[in-house]
């Protein structure tokens, strides 16, 4: 199905027409139509690819395979099961607020930022898709290179030292993935005498325990940075707090979950007796990110800081529900990381318009933003009440899988993780506290001029629509439910469908 | 013809060896750390006639020739560009000071 | 046609709350309190129709159901978003709408001048709906949301005026204090879960009812118990009640008094056949109860803020209920719910309209002869006082605290001793309260005067405070039982009444009370000033819980955490970076730039190569 | 002419033609552009020479001193291409006058294919001393540029020394031996096991130094630094890439994965400079240090490539010496772009100012890094690959971790280059010739990444292992009368 590829290849061609398109100031939002016009087709597309999928035929519902480096057993495959189908439409949505609501003024060189939003957005949709290793690190790598040029660019103060820290953590434990790959090749190839990269191939290899463990550990490793896992999460937060507002959204909202997806897919489905043993690590440490990222969030000045250690508590239920061992847990983080992506992405956007508008996110010089800014103020109202967990949202959905999933397997786990759920109500209240209500802050002088200027009908219409997705997804997540169990990879896609 | 056997021509060529590079190390005067390589330029020629001498083959011999013309042009070289160093100012021929390239 | 009226009940205020959040407060006051008032009212009147319908014609099950859909389903859970009406919700039901619907009536009269009015209207209608939510829900997941959602309604009321720091540190204490409560029951609830594989109520209780109770039930009834104390402001966590008052005096009314605070109560009302199978659970609920009423009794004793002491008073009442509940009179706990929330909304809404006419002014001490300048709130407060008192005979508050103390006799004489200091002391602090405001000497000259719609609730519920009693009476004044008969086939009969000489006991203890009240504070002799003694101050500060708390648990966390903003673990790359730094510098001063040195590198590689070569 | 002599391919004739007539043209009346051209077509006809058939060896194979196997000539065609980029590079930049600036860059380019097709020490050696002395000549060229005087003195003492150290080397294993066969002596058959041993790290320390791996690096900083730039690029990779293939042609026949000293030397030194070449570039504040640095830390992956054996190993090597010389050369002609700005502060800004350049700049640090697209990347995995595949758990470890450390300094000039600064006079344009070579090797370098099937099928199995003289039971006696066969 040729529609998998273009899924990667629009956003890129849209990204370079951008870029072409980027003539100075007389046109200067071209090229932020064109990235516009450039999601919505990549939507069409999506939608199409959902319509045409395969869904009488198996878990897997799509399929592309073209030989690419046939000398060693490469090719570009990729299929599609609900798992990829869920993560993708996370991702076109969360293209929308990236791109319409923080990407219209960026100032100088707007055309390469464009470039750069679609690249990452073209990687991150290979991820989801690639079946083949090769073309999947090809693409983990790939998706981190603009990122990185995001940051560096059109970051904030302290940009140069986050972007290069979350290049060296997010590429430096990719190459460990790489030698537990290839380690994985080179195993396949001594049981069965072919070298091949094929997700499939490779998840019947024949292993010893102790390779098993040491190749898990390579995957885990590169997969726990990116999701992050403490005490792997320290480039989470400089990165959130320097990037700008698009590339706070991106990365919270879609880049942390090829981590969680990568687990799902690359950890416990292809090697599962080793992530049995692990299991009581991964436990402990899903824990212990998400006591440690809501304590430390609760220390923070920094209004984005704060966003970014919550994030790190509630990827930590999605570690969880991982290793929870059990398809409810799955299917709950799964949840999670949808509901997390739209929270915390939204809540990016009004931390990002709060720094645009008042030029600062301490959030000890703001307070009493209610009477300048209501409309903003009661939608970071909203989403912080979403990212507490209320019920009647998706991140409780999530939450609550997650937790009745481990609390299956070991109690203590899940009564340390509902205690996170009360940190978490301490931190997000702090927050709108320190933010929104209380008095106006007296260096904030009343009378600046201008006033800073509420939200307008554009942000208010997306972030409305991402509020009613929230509250779907969290009273009627079934859909979503149904969708998230990941296909294993012993139930490979039959031939024919993959050579149209 | 048995006076010297090749294995004590290669003992000696050693010794040989290892004053010249000794002399590398210890000399700071470029003229001095010349002479010191072609000393161990030699002692590898002398090496290489003993284990001709050993296999009663000429190859030795021809790789002695062969470093011959290599001391040769290196010495000239060098000599070249020591001169071209005086030129350039360089007021003495101690090695260790007046370095630029460095870090 | 009953079961399809369910949903519309809850409905209809959600779609208010929802509409008046979209306006935005681009509409004027009238209007929004029409559709904030009437969507509650109108879901009262189907409330009435469909209560009327069921005392009429009971359903077959004695309850009726409506699955409205599958909320999640994955292998080994699935939950449904489903109410159910029995008896017990009936109740409830009618006291939400039928109260709730009287406070915002009261609420327009309070508020209608207030810049944020949308917004106050739209969380008090969301708040309405969340409750029925709680109410209807016969499954536990379900009725969490409403659990939870009527506790996020709470901190956005009690934060209403958020320009005041201490307003919005208030609402967040309540929250978080109420959520600590709400893990504990989620994890009641994952427990449950795991053990029936569903959070389906009449299944749980089944389960309950037929097999033994064994560790994972206790554990479930504690970790419910929980939720329910915190909720109930229960000690240990009732620290966030007092300073919940300072929410719109309609909020407090509301949520704080009449319905919110009592869902701990309703809650183990609903699970008490899982309750009941665990002895050790319900002497804990007794005990709690029996401390909280108490303690909160004592320190209603002396504040001097006329809202904390209606708070305080409230924690106590709840503490009877708590109370009833462990010696398994259930019927009594809902009573007295019932009755309780229509005094004590009372209360709070005559201690509004004063409180709106002496400027804001919230000291007792402050106010005092206002009883001719007001004579209809004195009425009314004072027929709430009285009912809170349980002033033998024409109050409601009589019966219902009396069919308490017959359950407490029954389960333990002395628990029936407590609760009955507890009722000396109630008078006691109520009459006090009501001495030192309208008698005496004038303090505050009062400004204006209370409107219709806010004398109209006031006049309802004092009569619903007087009368609202006579639906159960004890058989020695008249046998009438309507409640524990709806109730019946829920808790079964209630129990057997205890000897006469108790109701003389509970009926004289008030009037003593009363009594004393009136010999320590009578306009001759009143003291302006408040009691000053160490015991006095520890009482007012609620037995300083919250000092406690802070040294114990929030100083150290939020300290420790302040310390480690730099989050320490990032020491730990930066340490890497800093000796790939330092390695680079090293090997830059290998580059010395002398060529003896490198001569030298050379000579030592060769010379550690040979000693490899040697080596073997 | 397609052999003078028999197994002489003709690509050595062609450039030796090219020397002479060069000098005749320089005796006979001087000019740049005449001498780049005689240069260029050489390099060209010499490139398209390597696939004319070589006449056949006769007689035993094992006697022959020169092999013009599929090896040599991958070798050869890299290594005359990097000249030319070198060449190009050279146009209008060397002082004037600059005839014998390309009459040296043939010599040296000659010596290196001699010396990567060699069998034998003499040979080898001939390639090896022609190669270095050019390179003097080179380096020492600019006589305006004050540096260049004291790069050259270093150069030729650490050389002529390493020289020394080599030929002693070749000297012993001859005296074990008794054969000039350039191979790593085998312990069996001679009587004093110390004796090849030490042979054998003599001749790799003499190895080590020309491929500038730690701890023999110390030169190739500063001479970079002081050489001019074509001269520096064809250093880093012409030079090596002719040290690398003899390298592995000496140890083609050896069995490296036994634990023996020689197989700890190598991995020991591939360790030290994977670690120390990167660590060294680490704090670099001048973009040739940064880049020798860099090519120290690329000797290391190489190494690790050869201590692989295997289906593999030398070829990914063969591929890494490819991806490696596209993007350094394209780095210098890059800097040679910029008007020779080796000053990292000069750069920054440079996206702002010359957006192509930077772009190009971009891509061969990001080739350098191994970061996709570039075919750095699928270079650095292939070696990964032959490492797992022989076990190399350590050599591994070292790579990723000082591959990290790579990054850092990579993506450090990247970074400078897209600082917006105050715009600053732009600097002089290199010559167009150059900017068509940057094109062009920043094209290749990222088609190449993208697809590498072809490169791939190219660079399998090119290097067999040779026998040994003594399995082959020739005894000196014919080693003898070999040599008097020419």
């Amino acid at each position: 199905m040729i529609a998998l590829p273009s899924l990667v290849l629009l956003p890129a061609a849209g990204g370079l027409a951008a870029w072409l398109s980027d003539r100075g100031p007389p046109a200067r939002h071209l090229p932020w139509w064109i990235a516009i016009a450039t999601i919505l087709s990549q939507t069409l597309l999506l939608l199409f690819v959902t319509c045409t999928a395969g869904w009488s035929s198996g878990p897997w519902l799509a399929h592309f395979s073209m030989p690419w480096i046939p000398a060693l057993g490469i090719a570009a495959r990729m299929d599609m099961d609900g798992l990829s189908l869920v993560l993708l439409w996370l991702t076109t949505i969360l293209s929308f607020p990236c791109v319409i609501l923080s990407a219209r003024d960026v100032g100088e060189r707007p055309g390469l930022f464009h470039l750069l939003l679609l690249a990452t957005i073209a990687g991150i949709n290979g991820v989801f898709l690639a079946t083949d290793l090769f073309l999947f690190f090809f693409f983990w790598e790939l998706m981190l290179v603009p990122m990185y040029v995001l940051i560096l660019q059109w970051g904030h103060e302290d940009r140069r030292r986050a972007a290069i820290k979350f290049f060296l953590f997010t590429q430096g434990s990719g190459l460990l993935m790489l030698v537990a790959i290839l380690g994985l090749v080179i195993l396949h190839q001594h049981a069965t005498g072919v070298v091949t990269f094929d997700y499939f191939a490779l998840a019947d290899t024949p292993l010893m325990p102790t390779a098993a463990m040491v190749l898990m550990l390579g995957f885990f490793i590169a997969f726990a940075v990116k999701l992050p896992v403490v005490p792997l999460h320290v480039w989470l937060p400089d990165t959130h707090t320097q990037a700008p507002t698009a590339g706070s959204v991106l990365l919270a909202g879609i880049l942390l979950k090829t981590g969680g997806y990568g687990l799902i897919r690359f950890v416990v489905l292809q090697f599962p007796d080793a992530t049995a043993r692990f299991t009581p690590v991964a436990l402990a440490m899903g824990a212990a990110g998400i006591l440690y990222g809501a304590w430390l969030s609760l220390a923070q000045d920094d209004m984005k800081r704060l966003i970014a250690y919550s994030s790190v508590s509630h990827l930590g239920f999605v570690l969880l529900g991982v290793f929870s061992g059990s398809a409810m847990g799955m299917r709950g983080a799964v949840v999670q990381m949808v509901a997390h992506g739209l929270s915390t992405g939204a809540l990016f956007v009004i931390a990002g318009s709060l720094q645009d508008r008042l030029h600062t996110r301490d959030m000890r010089r703001m307070g009493g933003l209610w009477q300048a800014l209501p409309h903003l103020s009661s939608i970071g109202l909203f989403f912080a009440i979403a990212s507490l967990g209320l019920p009647g949202m998706g991140n409780f959905v999530g939450e609550f899988l997650v937790l009745l999933a481990t609390w299956r397997i070991s109690p203590p786990i899940a009564i340390l993780g509902a205690a996170g759920l009360v940190l978490s109500a301490v931190y997000s209240l702090t927050m709108v506290g320190r933010a929104f209500l209380g008095s106006p802050h007296a260096g904030q002088d009343t009378d600046q001029t201008p006033p800073p200027a509420d939200f307008g009908a554009r942000q208010m219409t997306v972030l409305g629509l991402t509020m009613a997705l929230l509250l779907v997804l969290g009273t009627y997540p079934q859909p979503v439910l149904d969708l998230s169990l990941p296909a294993t990879p012993h139930a490979a896609p039959e031939m024919e469908a993959i050579h149209p | 013809m048995n006076a010297t056997s090749p294995t004590q021509a290669l003992l000696l060529a050693t010794i040989l060896f290892t004053i010249g590079m000794l002399g590398v190390l210890a000399r700071r005067n470029l003229l001095l750390m010349l002479m010191s390589i072609e000393i161990m330029l030699n002692a590898a020629a002398l090496a290489f006639i003993a284990a001709g001498a050993r296999w009663h083959a000429a190859q030795g011999q021809v790789m002695f020739l062969m470093i011959l013309s290599l001391a040769a042009a290196e010495a000239a070289v060098g000599l070249a560009i020591i001169l071209r160093l005086h030129a350039a100012g360089r007021p003495t021929l101690d090695a260790d000071t007046g370095n630029r390239l460095k870090g | 046609m009953d079961a399809l009226l369910l949903p519309l009940i809850v409905a209809c205020p959600l779609l208010a709350a929802g509409l008046l959040f979209m306006s935005a407060g681009r509409m004027p006051p009238l209007p929004t309190c029409v559709i904030g008032a009437g969507s509650v009212g109108l879901s009262a009147l189907m409330a009435a129709m469909l209560a009327t319908g069921f005392l009429r014609t009971p359903p077959p099950a004695g309850a009726l159901h409506a699955t409205l859909w599958s909320w999640m389903q994955v292998e080994g859970f699935n939950t449904r978003i489903a109410f159910t009406l029995d008896p017990l919700s009936l109740v409830m039901m009618l006291v939400v709408t039928g109260v709730g619907f009287l406070i915002q009536l009261y609420a327009y009269g309070y508020m209608h001048d207030d810049p944020g009015i949308a917004r106050f209207f739209g969380c008090m209608t969301l708040f309405v709906a969340a409750m029925l939510v709680l109410v209807f829900s016969s499954d536990l997941l379900s009725l969490y949301i409403g659990w939870e959602g009527v506790g996020i309604c709470s901190y956005l009321l009690i934060g209403f005026w958020h320009t005041d720091t201490a307003n919005v540190a208030a609402a967040r204490k309540a929250f978080i204090v109420t959520r600590i409560g709400d893990a504990a029951l989620l994890c009641g609830l994952l427990l449950l879960a795991t053990r029936a594989g569903t959070l389906d109520i009449p299944a749980l209780l089944h389960i309950a009812a037929t097999r033994p109770a064994d560790l994972s039930a206790e554990t479930a009834a504690f970790l419910l118990l929980g939720g329910a104390v915190a909720k109930s402001a229960q000690v240990p966590l009732q620290t966030w009640l007092p300073d919940a008052m300072a929410g719109p005096t309609p909020v407090s009314a509301l949520i704080h008094a009449a319905t919110m605070v009592t869902a701990g109560v309703y809650l183990i009302a609903r699970l008490h056949p899982l309750f009941a199978s665990v002895p050790a659970a319900m002497t804990a609920v007794t005990i709690i109860g029996l401390v909280t009423l108490l303690l909160a009794a004592g320190s209603a004793l002396v504040q001097t803020d006329i809202k904390r002491i209606l708070a305080y008073s409230t924690m106590s009442q709840i503490g009877y209920m708590f109370l009833a509940l462990g010696a398994g009179a259930w019927q009594a706990a809902i009573f007295h719910l019932v009755t309780h929330a229509f005094f004590k909304a009372l209360l709070f809404m005559a201690a509004g309209a004063i409180i709106l006419r002496v400027h804001h002014r919230q000291d007792i001490y402050q106010m005092g002869g206002l009883a001719r300048a007001m004579p209809g709130v004195f009425v009314a407060f004072l027929a709430g006082a009285a009912a809170l008192a349980g002033l033998p005979l024409l109050t409601a508050g009589f019966y219902s605290k009396e069919m308490i103390l017959q359950g407490a006799w029954h389960a333990a004489p002395l628990l029936w001793a407590g609760a009955l200091l507890g009722a000396f002391a109630t008078a006691i602090y109520i009459f006090r309260c009501l001495f030192i405001v309208f008698f005496g000497t004038r303090h505050t000259e009062p400004h204006g005067r209370t409107g219709a719609t806010m004398a109209m609730p006031l006049a309802c519920l004092a009569v619903l405070a007087l009368t609202g009693g006579w639906m159960e009476m004890p058989d020695a004044i008249a046998p009438v039982h309507l409640l524990s008969h709806l109730l019946s086939p829920l808790f079964g009969a209630p129990m057997p009444e205890g000897p006469t000489w108790l109701l003389w006991a509970g009926s004289l203890v008030p009037l003593a009370g009363v009594g004393v009240a009136w010999l320590l504070w009578r306009p001759r002799i009143q003291t302006r000033a408040p009691p000053e003694d160490a015991l006095a101050r520890l009482a007012r500060a609620g037995w300083d819980f919250d000092t406690l708390y802070d040294v114990l648990i929030i100083h150290p966390f939020v300290t420790l955490g302040r310390l480690n903003q730099t989050d320490i673990c990032d020491r730990l790359s930066n340490a890497t970076a800093a000796t790939a730094r330092a390695g680079g510098r090293m090997l830059g001063r290998m580059q010395s730039g002398q060529v003896r040195r490198y001569a030298g590198w050379i000579a030592a590689g060769t010379v550690v190569a040979l000693c490899l070569g040697a080596r073997p | 002419m397609t052999a003078l002599l028999p197994g002489l391919p003709p690509a050595l004739p062609i450039l030796g033609g090219g020397i002479a007539l060069l000098m005749l043209c320089i005796a006979w009346h001087r000019s740049e552009t005449r001498a780049i051209l005689i240069a260029l077509t050489t390099l060209v006809l010499a490139f398209a020479s390597l696939w004319l058939p070589v006449l056949p060896w006769p007689g035993d194979p094992t006697g022959m001193l020169f092999v013009p196997d599929g090896w040599f000539t991958y070798i050869a065609a890299l290594m005359l291409l990097s000249s030319a980029a070198s060449v190009i590079m050279a146009w209008r930049e060397a002082g004037t006058p600059a005839d014998e600036f390309y009459l040296l860059l043939l010599l040296g380019t000659l010596g290196a294919l001699v010396m990567a097709g060699s069998m034998d020490m003499v040979i080898f050696f001939l390639g090896l001393e022609t190669l270095s002395l050019s390179l003097l000549g080179l380096i020492a060229y600019h006589r305006t540029q004050p540096t260049a005087d004291e790069a050259a003195i270093k150069y030729l003492i650490l050389a002529g020394l390493s020289s020394a150290i080599l030929l002693f080397g070749l000297a012993l294993s001859y005296a074990d031996s008794g054969s000039l066969r350039f191979a790593a002596p085998s312990r069996s058959g001679s009587e004093s096991p110390a004796l090849p041993l030490a042979a054998t790290a003599l001749v790799l320390t003499g190895l080590f130094f020309k491929l500038s791996a730690v701890p023999f690096h110390t030169w190739l900083p500063d001479v970079m630094e002081g050489a001019p730039i074509p001269v520096a690029s064809f250093i880093a990779v012409t030079s090596k890439i002719a040290l690398f293939s003899a390298l592995a042609r000496y140890f083609a026949g050896a069995d490296l994965l036994r634990p023996d000293a020689v197989g700890a030397e190598l991995a020991i030194v591939a360790m030290l400079s994977m670690f120390g070449g990167n660590l060294l570039a680490l704090g670099q504040v001048n973009l040739k240090r940064l880049l020798a640095g860099s090519s120290i830390a690329h000797v290391g992956y190489l190494l690790l490539a050869l201590l692989s054996p295997g289906p593999f190993g030398m070829a990914s090597a063969a591929f890494y010496l490819a991806a490696y010389a596209a993007a350094t050369s394209g780095a210098f002609a890059a800097m040679r772009g910029a008007s020779g700005l080796s000053d990292i502060g000069a750069w920054r800004g440079m996206f702002h100012r010359r957006p192509a350049l930077a772009l190009a700049m971009v891509v061969m640090l990001v080739s350098l890094a191994g970061i996709p697209p570039a075919i750095g990347f699928f270079a650095k995995t292939y070696i990964v690959i032959a490492g797992v595949s022989a076990r190399r758990i350590v050599l591994l470890g070292a790579l990723v971790a000082s591959s990290i450390i790579g990054l850092y300094y990579y993506l450090n000039v990247v970074r400078a280059m897209m600082e917006p600064v105050p715009e600053v006079p732009r600097a002089v344009r290199g010559t167009t010739a150059n900017a068509a070579l940057i094109t062009a090797l920043a094209i290749v370098t990222v088609l190449a990444g993208l697809f590498p099937e072809t490169l791939v099928r190219q660079t399998r199995s090119l290097l067999q292992p040779t026998p040994i003289l003594h399995e082959a039971g020739l005894g000196p006696v014919a080693a003898h009368d070999m040599l008097y066969r020419e």
